[in-house]
């Protein structure tokens, strides 16, 4: 039958697509803004592994903690990243990545 | 009691020449001249006590050795200053002593007034030294150093007024050429004390040590040490091909080339050839090579001197002839006979330079005889001494040079070594010496005076200290001969008696027949009659003759005249080839070697332009040069870094990836 | 828990405790002193960090090697080391900031010195920690102070610039790194690293799966020493960022990255029990190669980029990727000497780049540039601050008879030990290579003649002070360096 | 458990994974960022599920309450602040993108060989048991340091945030660097490339 | 008391100096002179002291003081001379004494100039004492940031160009060294200790050597990276490129030093660490030295009579002179090493006071262009004298100490390759050459007036001269004393070396 049990790499190979998007994402896109969701996926990417790992071999609960605090840690990130985004939009208008150049050689 | 002091004989002149050199400027002339001339005076009598005393004993413990200091020790090989006095040094030193002071006392008059006049006796003094050294050392080392100590003194003395920059450059070229010989003389005494060394394990360069060891090396070495050792020689006694610096030598005060390039300095190589006959005896290959370029140097530089008009060159060109007669002298085994003319020539060839030299004092420095003639009323005593000296060289019997030039001649006839062709050279340079040297004579001397109104009246008789050396040596001249007075003549030869003991290495002239001896005196009388016949056909009867010749036989004369182009030879090929391997060589290293040596990082042509430039060019980003090195790969790589985060972040999930091919693969 | 048991964690970690305390105090006075521009907040973050120091000292005298919080870190000669270290380069960018002209007219004082408490913190944490889970935390709370300190300076464009490429970086590696932990995790099914070591000794796992985990972790690590493939963010966000502020991330956090880096590997990589000197590996990965490789690309990128470049702090950012570099030779030489030769290098390597900083920052405030050419004729203007770069420089280059040449020599030595020829051949051309930008600088300070219009550099009482005490040791130490080589010795015990 | 519940769980994996991926392909891929901004919400909505799927439902529930609740938002806002009507996003140029998928691929082909040949030790069936208590009791026992790390870390992330984006108070003093506060004049110097 | 510290004393003094003159007030130039020139009398006399109260006979080390530095590594603080180092102490005590009164006429930033000074006499110092492999590795690069500045600062017109090339050329150098010494000390056991050690004495007898540097390839590979170092020193001729740029700058003082006593380190190294160290290798390739050093006397020597300026054809007359030494050395011969050590002291002496004459008249003329004087005897008699006799002494004229080493090292080394010995015998024509040929062109020919008012050479000039004039001319007469110096440790040496 086609939807036979779920194995653990299941869940691993869609947590490595969503990686992967999450990559594509963050160096293709040119808005700031836009790089930050990427991260955000790579970040949940990340989390689903450690999910996935601790229902199937761990007996204790170690690696949903890990994904709480990696979530609580990417709030923490998000935070910073869009008060640096804006202080930037607020002196030069404009958030796209090509323009931030000025730093190079 | 004297072998003690045998050191003192060359110590004296140096202590002249020390005194002389620092503090003699603040002197005055007189003592200036009282230290000079002193010196060499006390060390002439020290050489005669030395004569007298070793005459005291009998010929065969005429020899001892006083030692002074060890001058290099180390460990096996010890060289010290010593000095080995035996019949052969004893002549030697009484011929540098003796016909040093009296060329001493004659510069007194003829550097009258010179304003480095301390300066000049300084450095004669120091040649006196040098020349002593040389003949007095007991080991061949010793002897070179002797032997550079009169290079380097005959080029101080050539090149003494060095305003005129050919003086200077004469000079040079003296000393140079020297050392080419020089360079000659070490390998030779190298490849000798290497062999020696290898074979016997003594390492030592003292005669005595080479000569009880000289028989087990083998003759083809032994040959290679005498010719190397002969190269050295042409470089110091000025024969073919090194001669070329002795006629330019002449650029010296005149006593300083009577002294140097006449009686001593030159005669150094014949001294070395006799001094290591012990050799020479063992490698007969040698011998007849010396023997070989004697001849052809006598014939070919009296060839050069017929056409010379200055008359201190052709007194330079004979005396390269007459240095020719010794080597032949030595060059056939004869050894004595090429030391008795060493003797004999250095008497008159002295004798003739003091002439020229009051000739030239008197014609107030000029010294072209075309420009001469008719002195003998002016100058009574110079004219006198000078034809003397003539005869004596011309070789006219009962004059000195006769006998010892007759001697030499009849060696090369009957010795081994010798043979026809040599003794034939040896004649025709006797007859075109007698030509050259009457022609001399009467430009110089007899005829109308040709020199302008000026110079005319200020001809006047040289003072009494120039006229008294032209006195003695005339005097020695007319009887030196007598010394060494061929067995012809049915009186036993003193002089070569004297010397056999040196000689007796096992080698004997083969006996000819005393009528061969008459014969062989008869013919070298016949050619020295008929040079001086022709010569004053020439230029006392028939004066355009020589004109007249010099049209006919036009391309000669012009290649005699410019003595056969060899000065010009050396000048373009020599000289001009090393100037150019030089310049190549200064460019390779500049341009090649430092650009390569840090071609590869380029630090050369980026150091150079290290400032702004620098800057400039790399800032632009303009990498200019293919394979700049490290400096433009961290131009390259510095255009990696575009400024936008996200290439960064590509080029680092590249490099993981590349990481992680790498490992696994 | 027992309580007993929470106090004894509790004192293992008085000085992060006393760190907590002093950002708590600024916090406060951000409140009260509304925004002032004086410089209060700074002493109070100096008493605070000299607290710190204090209690670490007095832990390292105890000799304690122990865990604390479960396991969560270890508390041993190696981290406190570390803290030391930590707690000193604070201290140093305060006292930098006191006359940095470009934090001079921040409001933000206060919270400049909270946050680098928290800097503190996390660069502590990151020496201790033995628990995947405390890595990443303390990494983050690392990277995220940093991110902020490296933007601090709102009114210039190019820091925000700086802090905004510093920080999508800075996420996307800590991406990556949360990634290979999780599946180091899957393979090992625990967080504590040496539990990690014992899976490895028991199972073996495909060395591709290995491979990728660690490189993903490295690539985290790589990030905070910069090392070549993840270096290419250090020279915008060096040249970007106050200078105070730089010279804290080329000395603490890349001292904190090879801290966690050394934890890490020696831990988990590599079986507690050796034998011989050398230890045993464990995992099924050649990753001594790997960190071979990185540590000779890392040595000539830097060294070579760092030629063309014009402006100091850049050059400087390359100069300290050419460092990382020379020590990740002694990473690859799995020994407890080449331990302690990382720790002296790094020790000296703290002196030297900090000096050099320290005189760009004050040439920075006179001359308002930081362009090389700047310097030209500083000799004439400034003899002591010249002679101090260019003793500091010399150093870096690694010329006897100063401290840099030690450094160098000692990790070559157990280099070569391990018969490394071929690193150390590279690692000492590189040498040759770095003296030809180091001593440009140089040239330019002593050889060229000032500018005309160049006015009297005046370097303030406490700028010349910070000088003297980086001076002292980099000579001292070149010199006389056993003191130095027993500490560095003893602080590579390891948990 | 009977073989319907395996089932019903496979049916709703499939459907979470399908949410998630196609979402987070829209978030990747929509010109417009606030599109994509909405799409996020979805994928963070479907993670949640995967969660609530493998029995973590603390995780779930903080998963939606912090990423959707509290980062999202956060997104959302930043995107309004910066979103001025006239600057269409337009496309990357070609050779990033080109770049942007290859590195895509290459991240994927890594993970994928990293996962497929391990043979995992699986520990067998564990109840979904509620997670919430145990991991109360976890945080406050083993995890007690991350969980204080983590609180300095919120604590002084927000300070410095609040910092770098409140406006620089006017310098009462005649500090005199005139120009816009803070802008320091014109650094032509630092601009020297 | 002063004996047994005597080394320590001899290579710190200057050290004293050094912070004195940094002490002293910037203005104070006088000062500052003359405790540069006290804090290098000092030494010299000492080594004088040195000389007289050492017993030539024992070939061993002596005046030994050995203590442990860093013990972690057991890296010692060893001093010691014998025989081959004695000369070359008292060599850098009269040439750096000798020097300073010939950098009495630098005109800026007098302080820097003889503080660096002092610092690398005491480099020089340490490197001719060390007997430990770091102590002498630290004391060798010690030596190169103050020639950096002491060139770059005070030097001509390229000086900076010169400069950074010097340092760079010996930095690569002693890098390569630094790998060798480091693989040494892994490979070496101390018999007394069991542990690694630097010790060059205790590493020069083979036992003490370790199993992996015995194979051949490898002791070869060190030996070639080691004499890579010193050949950039000595200079050999592929690496001699930065010695005529770096003299050509360099002030008159520096360049006495460098050419005095700097080259002599190349070939101290040798003889103190490549041959006892790796005889086999040493024997191995002395063909190939022997080459090299033919190739510098007459490369140098002609490249040198294409030179123009002065300083330059005197650098590659440096370059000639060195190849005698490495000609001799080559010969692995107990008369060739006597002579190769007598040509480094005489090319010491000799060469020292030829760059102090061109500083004499760079100082009056200001430029040193050869073909740009001519007729200088004229108008200064006293210099032109001191010149020839230092020609002289140069070109190995016998009566001067030039020729004894030059002679030697022809004796020494006949025996063992006649074919390149009787073409480097060429070079003795070529130096003459060269030599004269700048003679005449300086001092010979009609007076110049552009040089009429030109002062005679001055008293200061003299003072630093007539030493060097009298110890080249006692050499030259009598130098058994030197030789019995120097002989026992040769002889020791050449036991090592195996012929």
């Amino acid at each position: 039958m086609l939807l036979s049990t779920i194995t653990l790499s299941d869940y691993l190979i869609l947590s490595g697509l969503l990686f992967s998007i999450g990559v594509f994402g963050v160096l293709t896109r040119k808005n700031a803004i836009a790089v930050l969701m990427g991260i955000e996926l790579m970040l949940n990417a990340a989390n689903i592994n450690l999910v996935a790992f601790s229902k199937f071999i761990d007996t204790g609960l170690n690696g949903q903690i890990f994904a709480l605090f990696s979530i609580v840690i990417a709030a923490a990130e998000v935070a910073v990243a869009l008060a640096i985004v804006i202080s930037i939009y607020k002196t030069t208008r404009t958030i796209d990545l090509d323009k931030e150049d000025t730093l190079k050689g | 009691m004297i072998e003690h002091y045998i050191w003192l004989i060359p110590f004296l002149p140096l202590i002249g020449a020390a005194t002389n050199l620092l503090i003699g400027k603040k002197l005055p002339h007189a003592a200036v001249n009282i230290i000079a001339v002193g010196s060499i005076s006390l060390s002439f009598v020290l050489s005669v006590i030395t004569y007298v005393h070793l005459v005291s004993l009998p010929a065969e413990q005429r020899q001892f050795v006083d030692v002074v200091y060890p001058w290099i020790g180390l460990g096996s090989f010890q060289v010290n200053l010593s000095f080995l006095v035996d019949p052969l040094s004893t002549v030697m030193i009484l011929i540098v002593s003796g016909v040093g002071s009296v060329i001493h006392l004659y510069s007194v008059g003829y550097m009258h007034g010179d304003k480095r006049y301390s300066r000049y006796f300084g450095f004669l003094n120091l040649f006196a030294f040098a020349m002593l050294l040389l003949v007095l050392s007991n080991s061949i080392l010793l002897m070179f150093v002797g032997w550079e100590g009169v290079g380097l003194c005959s080029y101080l003395l050539i090149g003494f007024w060095f305003e005129k920059i050919e003086n200077a450059r004469a000079g040079m070229k003296a000393f140079v050429v020297n050392r080419i010989g020089d360079f000659g003389f070490i390998v030779g005494f190298l490849l000798l004390f290497t062999a020696i060394g290898m074979k016997t394990g003594t390492w030592s360069l003292d005669y005595g040590a080479i000569k009880s060891s000289i028989n087990i090396v083998p003759t083809a070495i032994l040959t290679i040490v005498g010719i190397m050792l002969f190269v050295g020689a042409t470089g110091k006694s000025a024969q073919i091909p090194l001669y070329i610096w002795l006629p330019d030598a002449m650029a010296g005060p005149t006593p300083v080339s009577a002294l140097i390039h006449a009686a001593t300095m030159v005669t150094a190589g014949v001294y070395m050839v006799a001094r290591m006959n012990f050799l020479y005896v063992l490698a007969p290959d040698a011998l007849r090579l010396i023997a070989i370029v004697g001849a052809l140097t006598a014939f070919f530089a009296a060839t050069i001197g017929l056409v010379q008009n200055d008359i201190k060159k052709v007194l330079a060109y004979s005396t390269v002839s007459q240095l020719g007669y010794m080597f032949i002298g030595v060059g056939v085994g004869a050894f004595g006979a090429g030391i008795f003319h060493l003797m004999t020539h250095a008497f008159f060839k002295a004798l003739l330079f003091l002439g020229s030299g009051s000739v030239i004092h008197a014609m107030s420095g000029e010294q072209d005889i075309r420009k001469m003639g008719g002195l003998a009323k002016k100058l009574p005593i110079t004219t006198a001494t000078f034809l003397i000296g003539t005869l004596a060289i011309t070789g006219v019997p009962g004059f000195a040079g006769f006998f010892s030039k007759d001697d030499i001649l009849y060696s090369a006839y009957i010795s081994p070594y010798g043979g026809k062709f040599i003794w034939l050279l040896g004649l025709m340079g006797a007859l075109l010496t007698a030509f050259y040297m009457t022609r001399l004579v009467i430009l110089t001397f007899f005829g109308k005076p040709r020199m302008d109104h000026h110079t005319a009246e200020h001809v006047h008789e040289s003072p009494k200290t120039m006229t008294i050396p032209l006195i003695i040596l005339a005097v020695l001249s007319a009887v030196g001969g007598y010394l060494g007075m061929p067995g012809a003549f049915g009186v036993h030869n003193v002089f070569a008696q004297f010397l056999e003991p040196v000689f007796a290495s096992g080698f004997k002239l083969p006996e000819g027949s005393l009528s061969l001896e008459w014969i062989l005196m008869g013919i070298s009388v016949l050619a020295a009659f008929s040079g001086i016949g022709v010569a004053y056909y020439f230029y006392a009867v028939n004066m355009e003759l020589p004109a007249k010749t010099a049209e006919s036989f036009k391309t000669a004369y012009t290649w005699l005249l410019n003595k056969y182009y060899v000065d010009e030879f050396y000048l373009k090929y020599v000289v001009g080839g090393v100037m150019k391997l030089k310049d190549l060589l200064s460019l390779f290293d500049s341009g090649i070697i430092d650009g390569a040596v840090n071609g590869t990082a380029k630090l050369g042509k980026k150091l150079s332009d290290f400032d702004g430039a620098f800057d400039r060019i790399v800032v632009d980003g303009a990498v200019n040069a293919v394979g700049d090195g490290v400096v433009s790969a961290g131009g390259v790589l510095r255009k990696l870094q575009t400024g936008l985060v996200q290439n960064y972040l590509i080029f680092a999930i590249v490099g993981i990836a590349l990481l992680l091919s790498f490992v696994l693969l | 828990m027992m309580h007993r048991d929470l106090i004894r964690s509790l004192v293992l970690i008085t000085p992060e405790i006393v760190a907590a305390l002093t950002a708590s105090v600024a916090l406060i006075g951000a409140m009260l002193m509304k925004r002032s521009r004086g410089n209060e907040a700074f002493y109070i973050g100096i008493i605070g960090m000299i607290g710190a120091l204090a209690a670490t000292v007095i832990l390292y005298e105890r000799l304690t090697l122990d865990t604390a919080f479960y396991g969560m870190i270890a508390v041993d000669p190696f981290s406190l080391f570390f803290r030391i270290i930590a707690y000193t380069s604070i201290l140093y960018v305060l006292l930098m900031s006191f006359n940095s002209r470009e934090l001079k007219d921040t409001d933000g004082k206060w919270e400049f010195v909270a946050i680098l408490s928290g800097f503190g913190i996390g660069m502590s944490m990151m020496a201790s920690s033995l628990n995947l889970l405390m890595i990443y935390l303390s990494i983050e709370l690392l990277s995220v102070m940093s991110y902020l300190l490296v933007s601090y300076t709102k009114g210039v464009r190019r820091s925000k610039e700086a802090g905004l490429k510093y920080i999508i970086y800075g996420s996307i590696a800590s991406g990556f790194m949360l990634y290979g932990m999780s599946i180091l995790y899957g393979i090992s099914h625990s967080l504590n690293l040496r539990e990690i070591a014992l899976t490895f000794i028991n199972s073996n796992y495909p060395p591709v799966t290995v491979y990728v985990a660690t490189l993903f972790i490295l690539a985290g690590f790589g990030f905070k020493i910069a090392m070549v493939p993840m270096h290419m963010w250090a020279p915008d966000v060096y040249e970007g960022a106050p200078t105070p502020i730089t010279a804290l991330l080329a000395v603490a956090s890349k001292a904190a990255g090879f801290a966690v880096l050394l934890r890490f590997f020696y831990t988990a990589y590599i079986s507690s029990v050796s034998m011989t000197q050398y230890y045993a590996q464990v995992s099924p990965i050649k990753w001594l190669t790997v960190i071979a490789i990185i540590s000779a690309f890392t040595m000539t990128i830097g060294n070579i980029v760092a030629i063309p470049q014009n402006n100091i702090k850049r050059l400087l950012a390359y100069s300290s990727i050419a460092h990382a570099g020379y020590m990740l030779i002694g990473v690859s030489i799995i020994s407890k000497a080449a331990i302690g030769s990382i720790l002296l290098y790094l020790a000296v390597y703290f002196f030297m780049n900090l000096g050099a900083f320290v005189v760009v920052m004050v040439v920075d405030n006179n001359l308002n540039s930081e362009d090389i050419n700047s310097y030209s004729g500083l000799s004439q203007v400034a003899p002591g601050l010249s002679a101090a770069m260019a003793v500091f420089l010399f150093s870096l280059t690694g010329i006897p008879p100063f401290a840099g040449f030690i450094g160098k020599v000692v990790i070559f030595l157990s280099a070569i030990d391990k018969g490394l020829y071929w690193l150390v051949i590279i690692a000492v051309l590189n040498t040759v290579v770095s003296l030809y930008y180091y001593a440009r600088v140089i040239k330019k300070m002593y050889l060229e003649t000032a500018p005309a219009d160049i006015q009297p550099i005046k370097v303030g009482m406490l700028p010349a002070l910070i000088i003297i005490s980086l001076l002292i040791p980099t000579i001292l130490f070149g010199i006389w360096w056993a003191p130095l080589q027993s500490f560095a010795h003893f602080s590579s015990f390891m948990y | 458990m009977s073989v319907n519940s395996y089932t019903v769980q496979a049916v709703f994996f499939y459907i979470f994974a399908a949410l998630i991926v196609g979402s987070a392909l829209l978030v990747v891929l929509l010109r417009n960022i606030v599109r994509s901004a909405f799409a996020l919400f979805f994928t963070l909505f479907g993670v949640a599920g995967i969660y609530i799927l493998l029995g973590a439902d603390f995780v779930g529930v903080t998963q939606v309450l912090i990423y959707i609740g509290g980062v999202l938002i956060l997104i959302v806002f930043g995107v309004m602040l910066t979103h001025n009507v006239y600057s269409v996003d337009i496309f990357n140029k070609l050779g990033t993108l080109v770049m942007g998928t290859v590195s895509a691929i290459v991240t994927f082909t890594m993970i994928y060989y990293a996962i497929k040949p391990v043979s995992w030790l699986y520990i067998g069936y564990k109840a979904n048991a509620p997670t919430t208590g145990p991991i109360g009791r976890e945080l406050m026992t083993s995890y007690l340091l991350p969980f204080e790390l983590a609180s300095v870390l919120l604590v002084l992330a927000m300070i410095g945030a609040a910092y770098l984006i409140r406006s620089e108070v006017k310098v009462k003093k005649a500090a005199g660097n005139g120009g816009p506060p803070g802008e320091r004049p014109a650094d032509g110097i630092r601009k020297e490339n | 008391m002063l004996s047994n510290y005597l080394l320590s004393w001899i290579v710190f003094t200057p050290m004293i100096g050094f912070v004195l003159v940094l002490l002293m007030p910037r203005d104070k130039v006088a000062w500052i002179r003359w405790t540069a020139a006290v804090f290098t009398f000092i030494p010299m006399i000492l080594s004088f002291y040195l000389y007289a109260i050492m017993n030539p006979s024992d070939g061993g080390f002596q005046f030994i003081e050995k203590y442990s530095w860093i013990s972690a590594f057991n890296i010692q603080y060893y001093l010691g001379i014998d025989g081959i180092s004695a000369p070359m102490v008292i060599l850098t005590g009269l040439l750096g004494f000798l020097s300073v009164f010939a950098s009495w006429n630098i005109n800026k930033a007098h302080k820097a100039y003889f503080a660096l000074y002092l610092l690398l006499v005491t480099a020089m110092f340490g490197v001719f004492m060390s007997l430990d492999f770091f102590l002498f590795y630290i004391f060798w690069e010690l030596m190169l940031f103050p020639m950096y500045f002491l060139i770059g600062i005070w030097g001509g017109p390229r000086r900076e160009y010169a400069a950074i090339k010097f340092f760079l050329y010996t930095l690569a150098g002693s890098v390569l060294m630094l790998v060798v010494i480091l693989a040494f000390y892994f490979n070496s056991t101390d018999p007394s200790t069991g542990r690694h050690t630097f010790d060059i004495v205790t590493l020069m007898n083979q036992a003490n050597q370790g199993p992996f540097i015995k194979e051949f390839w490898i002791r070869l590979a060190m030996y070639i990276a080691l004499f890579i170092g010193f050949a950039i020193k000595v200079p050999v001729f592929p690496f001699h490129t930065w010695l005529p740029d770096a003299h050509v700058e360099a002030p008159t003082a520096i360049s006495v030093i460098l050419a005095g006593v700097l080259l002599k380190m190349g070939a101290y190294g040798l003889m103190r660490i490549s041959f006892p160290l790796l005889p086999d290798m040493a024997r191995y390739t002395a063909i190939g030295l022997a080459i090299l050093g033919l190739i510098n006397i007459v490369y140098g020597a002609l490249v040198a009579m294409a030179q123009t300026d002065f300083k330059k054809m005197i650098a590659y007359s440096s370059v000639s002179h060195m190849g005698f030494v490495i000609l001799g050395l080559s010969s692995m011969t107990f008369i060739g090493f006597n002579g190769a050590l007598m040509q480094m002291f005489n090319h010491g002496i000799i060469t020292g006071m030829l760059f102090l004459l061109v500083g004499v008249i760079y100082d009056r003329a200001h430029h040193r262009d050869l073909n740009g004087f001519g007729g200088l005897a004229t108008y200064m008699p006293i210099y032109a004298g001191i010149t020839s006799l230092a020609f002289m002494g140069s070109l190995g004229l016998p009566g001067l100490s030039g020729f004894i080493g030059e002679i030697l090292v022809f004796l020494g080394s006949f025996k063992v390759y006649p074919v390149i010995v009787i073409i480097s015998a060429t070079g003795v024509i070529f130096t003459a050459a060269y030599f004269l040929w700048a003679y005449q062109r300086v001092f010979l020919g009609a007076a110049n007036e552009k040089y009429k008012g030109i002062a005679e050479i001055n008293g200061r000039e003299l003072f630093t001269l007539i030493p060097l004039v009298l110890i080249a001319l006692f050499f030259g007469v009598y130098p058994v004393p030197f030789f019995n110096l120097v002989g026992p440790s040769l002889s020791k040496l050449l036991m090592m070396v195996g012929h």
